[in-house]
């Protein structure tokens, strides 16, 4: 706690160079701005594994934070340094995942809600049979595996949907459009495709090699939902996975400083799911839609009843004592 | 006083070991072959699709999808190539390339599609003459050297990146055009791609730098000897292998159509290895760009094939390491060197 | 006594600039204290294995770009182990098979003549999918003495600076004097003359690469002991062991340097990342200061050499 | 000698890959014995040396150590089995220091540091970094090594080669006490006097055959050097008085002053166009430091060389060859790029500079490339690689690289080392025919029968300086061997 009545905040975040981690930061910074008691913003954002994230919790204790906002690499592999954090009063709060270290505030994307939600809408969409190519994450990441348990969940609720192709796309936009061709090539039919968070590219591969496209799930990045309204015959669905979940966070944690924890040490921001097959969705996706936002971002740019910033304060990207 | 030439008579089989030694092409592209019809037998009709009606006995779509991701990958294959040459290596190709795709992303709706190529290309020949100062003046060794770069470029990406989330991203029509358009069921990169090789091949064998690159490599003191001055080589070499590598950047850009922040990251390793089963010396000295493209070719069969593969993907990474230890070995055993 | 300063110079430069580098962090942060270091030497501790064999296998002419695939084999392997089974054996054989891994990796080497980096860069796939196989997402579980075994003080340091210096030295001093340690230096300064001088080069090849194997499992048991589950994928350790050990006085092309000077390198790195969150530095602006360094200190030392060189 | 030798090889051969460096090569030593190996440059000496101490593997022969047959697989099975050689290359480890490349060979140290006592050198460090010692150092500890690890075989290979004669002296005493004691011992060199004073026997190898035996005793050099080249070759005399006309006027090169610390000190001469100026001194007189000047290497540490009258100053070796200097190392190894065709290397000089970095004159290069094989005469079969080449024509290669750019001055430093008789036939006449057709040639050789036959004069270099300057038609034999010992001088004041 601080006395002169400014907070500073630590973040930790271990990936770096996607759209979405991105968008996820600048969150947190712009809500970081317009919190008025936040005098000070420390960002620890590189790519790294979880013994890296552990020491840039503890560097974060070091400098004397008043909260850590993370974006845990893992569940339970941070608890050591949570812990040592929360002993020192210091108020964690996890986004986007969950972290299992006692008294740690969560404020989570359901990861494996995200996946049941657009898996069952394909499914659905296809009548609850035929053939599906599931493109995942990176194997053996956390965010993965989340999203691999949703999968199973509505798999298992459609016997007569069969999984012809099962890859990784190491969320690499490159490796995504590769391995789809590679699929198209190979002539064997497929009805849909689940992607986790690949999208737009693999709706260009569907278009570049003049395949009859079948409906796509992606995520709400801004370049698939464009894709969605623009692309003729795309069937498609986007399941929302705001990175502005930061910027939650960070409300969330100044929220905490000031005395107004939540009752529940668990917040899920629960995936809404866009498609374009309704009038009512393509209203909604119309509405989303941000023709100038980098298409890596997710569209949904805030959480209504959590963040306060402004577009041109997260585009801006400037925290507390920037710019 | 030994030039007494060995005259005993040699057995076929070792002559025929010979005439591969002296064309190493030959086995690297029975292999290529060799990977083609292993797919075919897994996925029949994925390369002759007589059997599923598809266009043509070899399916153009197959063959067209195979090059023109081979394309980019040769093309940093190439950069590999000429650094190896001479003994050195470049690690930063992978994130000049994504440098360059994002830079001239982001720049096209302000400054014009040109322009912002022209600064893209730029800060591809800007950390190559980093690289190649650091390799030419201060004698650090290529690996550090490129390493560092590429990590100060990343850092500069990042902060850039920053200023332009509003920009907006629109890619140059020419680049599209190259990136996903087709030509006799062919894709156009191949505009670019042939006479970049033919100027690779051109450069390597044909040109008094493409000598020296070799020289440089093979004997070092040779070559200083020859008059020689290194450090206008190294810098002349990294310089051409930052523009080459910020070239396929602006290629990839056009196909994949997604300036992401990691881009071409992932080419990085695939391009040393396509360099590496070409034949190329990581020691300097002997390299061919011929084989790096059916190294690139290879690998792309290869990721094909693991893709389509249905196993854990541990085993398909497995395979994938097992396979180029066993290309290159087999490289190694048949020619003779190392 | 001058001419032992001479010899170990690079290091005592590094030793003095990590001392300056703690006054700095000080100055900046006026709480930083045992704390700080104890958490410090957490942070190290993968880093420091990783790099202790990455220098030996420069050391004996070689390079291994499969470091953290192995560390990460090692981690998956002692955690889905020490689930099963007590600590110690899960311990034992997680330390073998880094060993094991290293000596495929040697005998890889010298028995395809394929050059080490070629190997090594396939190799790196293979451990990375071995460590997918044997644990598909993160799990597993570490066992709790391993855990505390590295938190904490011990002797009035940090348990985790303790375990790093003392294995290392346990290892690597008696090997360093003896004559496995000598072949070592030798066939990386001139393999020819070690040849003629009657070392057994290849085996001292394969035995370097296995010492890697044990470094890296060292490495992996640290990340298992830290984050208390196995992680399948690999950290950020080859990029950033290569660095730490050409920082540390390893010369690439073998011969040349020690393990003191690496570690002590890591130990540089690691607070330079902790001055810079101190500092609150553009996390972007980080990156580039990494480099930087990097280039930079490679190139100093590249100029200090020659000019020692012309005047020696 | 009715006793079983300690050492007795027959039938050894070994073929590297073209090159049959040993075809039938056979020696024996017997306790207290000292054989001298000798044989022409290339003979395969030092190749028979590695394959008895295990440094290389024979594809044919047999070894047997007292009688035993024994596989030596390796230097150190070779140790083990009292077999210790000194190869003509020092075999310390750079980047250790003394004491530590002891340990790595299991020396004792007490008698190592006796035997460095006993070879001349007293102020030795144990740890002193191989890579900081000079190189006679070296050559005195590698033999101490060997001493150390009492060997009941020792095989020196041109161990003197490189030493001052004060440590030569040390070397032959120490060698003729320890076979007093019973030591066998295989000595390689090239000096007869040192064979002479030395050896009970001595075992001729010609082309990779052992071609006889002889005993040491008056006279035996003739028998020996006959053996060592086969049918006698008549090498040819030369009318010197045309070219001596020719020293006047501007020279081609002048060289005042010049010294480079610390082997060479204050040389100066002046070499005219039309002149073949020899150099010749034992081994580390300073002849290496004075080509490297020449030629751009390293820059003096004073005095001054110009070019046609303008001074000059060479920062890398193109600005050498910028001012017409060019240079053939006597380390062919040095100058070939070996896995590169004959015309790369020959090329090689035409794309040196960046003018030069484009497209490659292919006629102009097929022209100048064949007029410097055909002037050669290079044997071309194997041209794809150079390394594929004999000796003598990579060699020829290495020379012929200037030939095709146009020779103005062209530095020479043993261009013979290594290659045949028949061959060095050839060269001879080119080097004057080259000087006849205007250029400068300054020409160093070991082998001091070269000066009569190919140079109008020869300058003397020991220590570092010139200590004489003999015309070709006085320079025989044993007049340069005193001069290259230091001798004349003293004679001349006598
Ligand atoms: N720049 C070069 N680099 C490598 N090899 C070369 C080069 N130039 C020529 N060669 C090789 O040297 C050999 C002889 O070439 P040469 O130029 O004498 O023949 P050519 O008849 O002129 O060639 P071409 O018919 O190709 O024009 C050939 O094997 C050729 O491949
Ligand atoms: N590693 C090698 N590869 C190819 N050829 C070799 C190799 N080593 C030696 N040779 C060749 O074998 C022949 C014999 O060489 P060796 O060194 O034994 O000669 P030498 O009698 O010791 O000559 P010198 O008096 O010059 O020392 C030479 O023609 C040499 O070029
Ligand atoms: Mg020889
Ligand atoms: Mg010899």
């Amino acid at each position: 706690a601080d006395a002169h009545g400014g907070y500073t905040i630590g973040v930790s975040n271990t990936v770096q160079g996607n759209g979405w981690r991105e968008e996820m930061i600048c969150a947190m910074r712009a809500q970081a701005l317009v919190e008025g008691d936040v005098t000070g913003l420390i960002v620890a954002h590189r790519n790294t594994d979880s013994a890296g994230q552990l020491e840039d919790i503890n560097n974060l204790i070091e400098a004397g934070v008043d909260a850590i906002v993370l974006n845990p690499s893992n569940p339970d592999a941070l608890n050591s340094a949570l812990e040592t954090a929360m002993e020192q009063g210091i108020v964690v709060v996890a986004v986007d995942a969950g972290v299992t270290a006692d008294g740690a505030y969560i404020l989570s994307n359901n990861q494996e809600e995200y996946a049941y939600l657009g898996a069952r809408w394909l499914f659905e969409q296809l009548g609850g049979e035929g053939d599906v190519v599931y493109m995942r994450g990176i194997a053996g990441v956390s965010a993965d595996t989340d999203r691999d348990n949703g999968f199973q969940r509505a798999l298992a609720e459609y016997p007569n949907i069969n999984v012809v192709h099962e890859v990784f796309t190491g969320w690499q936009q490159d490796q995504g459009k590769q391995q789809m061709f590679d699929f198209l090539a190979t002539g064997i039919p497929f009805d849909g495709v689940w992607t986790s968070g690949i999208d737009n590219v693999i709706v260009d591969a569907f278009l570049e090699s003049g395949a009859p496209l079948v409906p796509i799930v992606g995520a709400d990045n801004a370049g698939f939902v464009s894709m969605l309204t623009e692309v003729d015959g795309l069937e498609g669905a986007a399941v929302t996975n705001p990175g502005s979940v930061g910027g939650a966070g960070i409300a969330l944690a100044v929220d905490i400083l000031n005395g107004n924890a939540p009752d529940s040490n668990t917040v899920l921001v629960d995936p809404v799911l866009w498609e374009n097959t309704t009038e009512e969705g393509r209203a909604t996706i119309e509405a989303a839609q941000n023709p100038n936002l980098d298409p890596e971002w997710p569209v949904s740019v805030e959480i209504p009843g959590w963040t306060d910033y402004t577009m041109e304060q997260i585009i801006a990207c400037e925290g507390p004592g920037e710019g | 006083m030994t030039d007494a030439t060995d005259t005993r008579p040699v057995p076929a089989l070792t002559r025929f070991g010979r005439w591969l030694a002296d064309n190493p092409m030959v086995p690297l592209i029975v292999f290529l072959f060799l990977l083609i019809a292993a797919l075919e037998v897994m996925r029949p009709g994925i390369v002759m699709p007589v059997r599923t009606g598809r266009d043509g006995f070899i399916s153009t779509f197959w063959v067209s999808n195979l090059v023109k991701f081979a394309i980019p990958l040769a093309m940093l294959a190439a950069c590999q190539v000429l650094t190896m040459l001479t003994a050195g290596i470049d690690l930063s190709v992978g994130i000049v390339a994504t440098v360059a795709a994002f830079v001239c992303a982001t720049m096209t709706s302000t400054i014009g599609p040109v322009p912002a190529c022209l600064v893209a290309i730029s800060c591809g020949l800007v950390v190559g003459i980093v690289n190649g100062l650091g390799v030419a003046f201060a004698r650090v060794h290529p690996l550090i050297m490129t390493l560092g770069t590429g990590l100060i470029a990343t850092g500069c990406l990042q902060v850039y990146q920053r200023l332009v989330i509003s920009v907006g991203v629109e890619i140059p029509a020419f680049l599209e055009w190259l990136g996903i358009g087709q030509t006799w069921g062919m894709p156009n990169a191949l505009f670019v791609f042939v006479p970049f090789a033919a100027f690779i091949l051109w450069l390597m064998r044909f040109t008094g730098f493409g000598r020296i690159l070799f020289a440089l490599g093979s004997n070092e003191n040779a070559a200083k000897l020859s008059g020689v001055r290194s450090w206008q080589v190294f810098l002349a070499l990294y310089a051409l292998s930052g523009v080459i590598a910020a070239l396929t950047g602006l290629l990839y850009l056009g196909m994949i159509r997604q300036p992401s922040l990691s881009l071409a990251n992932p080419l990085l390793l695939p391009s040393v290895a396509a360099a590496v089963i070409g034949g190329t010396s990581i020691f300097g000295g002997r390299g061919s760009f011929a084989g790096a493209i059916v190294g690139a070719l290879i690998l792309r069969v290869l990721n094909t094939m693991l893709t389509l593969l249905q196993m854990p993907e541990g085993a398909r990474i497995v395979l994938f390491g097992l396979i180029i230890l066993a290309v290159t070995a087999l490289y190694v055993r048949i020619t003779g060197s190392r | 006594m001058s001419a032992w300063v001479r010899k170990n110079a690079w290091v005592l430069g590094l030793l003095v600039i990590l001392v300056l580098l703690m006054g700095l962090t000080k100055a900046i942060q006026p709480s930083f204290g045992a704390g700080g270091i104890e958490s410090l030497a957490r942070a190290a501790l993968p880093f420091a294995f990783a790099t202790a064999g990455m220098a030996i296998v420069i050391i004996v002419g070689g390079i291994d770009l499969s470091v953290a695939s192995m560390m990460a084999v090692c981690a998956v392997t002692a955690a889905v182990l020490m689930e099963r089974m007590g600590g110690v054996p899960a311990l034992l054989i997680a330390l073998g098979v880094g060993i094991a891994m290293g000596a495929i990796n040697g005998a890889l080497i010298v028995l395809t003549r394929v050059p080490d980096i070629v190997v090594t860069l396939a190799m790196l796939f293979v451990w990375e999918g071995t460590a997918l196989l044997i644990l598909e997402t993160p799990g597993g579980a570490t066992a709790d003495w391993l855990r505390e075994g590295i938190r904490g003080f011990a002797f009035g340091l940090p348990k985790a600076f303790l375990v790093t210096v003392v294995l290392i030295a346990l290892v690597w001093l008696p090997i360093r004097r003896s004559k496995l340690g000598l072949s070592i230096y030798a066939t990386g300064s001139d393999e020819l003359a070690a040849f003629r001088s009657g070392v057994a080069t290849g085996r001292t090849r394969i035995l370097a690469y296995a010492l890697c194997g044990l470094f890296c499992a060292m490495g992996g048991l640290s990340l298992a002991a830290l984050t208390g589950i196995g992680e399948p994928v690999p950290g950020p350790y080859l990029l950033a062991s290569v660095a730490a050990a050409v920082l540390g006085g390893v010369v690439l092309g073998g011969g040349k340097g020690g393990l003191l000077g690496p570690i002590v390198a890591v130990f540089i790195l690691r607070i330079i990342r902790t001055i810079l969150t101190l500092m609150a530095v553009d996390p972007n602006v980080t990156t580039i200061v990494e480099g930087t360094i990097m280039v930079g200190v490679v190139i100093f030392g590249a100029l200090v050499t020659t000019r020692g060189r012309r005047t020696a | 000698m009715t006793t079983t030798p300690l050492l007795d090889a027959t039938g050894v051969a070994k073929s590297f890959g073209a090159v049959r460096a040993l075809t039938d090569a056979r020696l024996t030593v017997g306790s207290g014995e000292i054989v001298a190996l000798m044989g022409a440059n290339g003979a395969g000496k030092s190749t028979f040396v590695k394959i008895l101490t295990g440094a290389l593997k024979p594809d044919a022969g047999r070894v047997l150590i007292r009688g035993q047959d024994v596989r030596v697989g390796s230097p150190a099975e070779a140790r083990r089995s009292g077999l210790v050689p000194v190869y003509q290359e020092p075999s310390l480890i750079p980047d250790l220091d003394v004491a530590d490349n002891l340990r790595l060979g299991d020396t004792p140290v007490g008698p190592f540091r006796e035997w460095v006592a006993a070879l001349g050198i007293d102020d030795l460090r144990l740890d002193r970094m191989i890579a900081d010692l000079p190189l006679a150092t070296l050559r005195i500890l590698d033999l101490a090594r060997a001493l150390a690890q009492k060997p009941d075989v020792l095989l020196l290979d041109e161990m003197t080669a490189a030493l001052p004669t004060n440590l030569v002296d040390k070397v032959l005493h120490v060698v003729r006490e320890q076979a007093g004691a019973g030591m066998g011992v295989i000595y390689v060199s090239h000096r007869f006097t040192e064979i002479s004073h030395l050896c009970n026997r001595a075992t001729v190898l010609r082309d990779g055959r052992t071609v006889g035996d002889l005993d040491i005793e008056p006279g035996v050099e003739e028998r020996a050097v006959e053996l060592m080249l086969g049918a006698k070759i008549d090498l040819g005399r030369r009318d010197t008085s045309a070219a001596a006309a020719a020293r006047s006027g501007t020279p081609r090169l002048g060289v005042k002053g010049l010294a480079a610390a610390p082997k060479l000190a204050d040389v100066s001469f002046d070499l005219h166009a039309g002149e073949v100026l020899g150099i010749v001194a034992l081994e580390g007189q300073g002849q290496d430091e004075l080509f490297d000047v020449l030629a751009g290497f390293d820059r003096p540490s004073a005095g001054t060389i110009s070019v046609d009258g303008t001074p000059v100053s060479f920062g890398h070796p193109a600005d050498a060859i910028a001012a017409g200097l060019t240079f053939v190392p006597g380390n062919r190894a040095e100058a070939l790029l070996s896995e590169r065709s004959v015309r790369e290397n020959i090329a090689l000089p035409f794309s040196a500079r960046v003018a030069n970095w484009g497209p490659i004159r292919r006629k102009h290069e097929a022209d100048r490339v064949g007029y410097a094989i055909e002037k050669l005469q290079i044997d071309t079969r194997a041209q794809g690689e150079v390394q594929r080449l004999s000796g003598g024509n990579q060699q020829k290669v290495t020379i012929g690289r200037w030939l095709a750019t146009g020779v103005q001055t062209l530095l020479l430093f043993d261009p013979t080392r290594g290659i045949d008789v028949r061959t060095k036939r050839q060269i001879y006449p080119l080097v004057r025919e080259l000087a006849e057709n205007g250029a400068a040639v300054l020409f160093y050789t070991s082998e001091l029968e070269e000066v009569a036959l190919a140079c109008d004069r020869a300058l003397v270099l020991f220590n570092g300086r010139i200590v004489d300057v003999i015309d070709a038609a006085d320079a025989d034999e044993p007049t340069l061997m005193r001069a290259v010992h230091g001798l004349t001088s003293a004679e001349g004041a006598a």
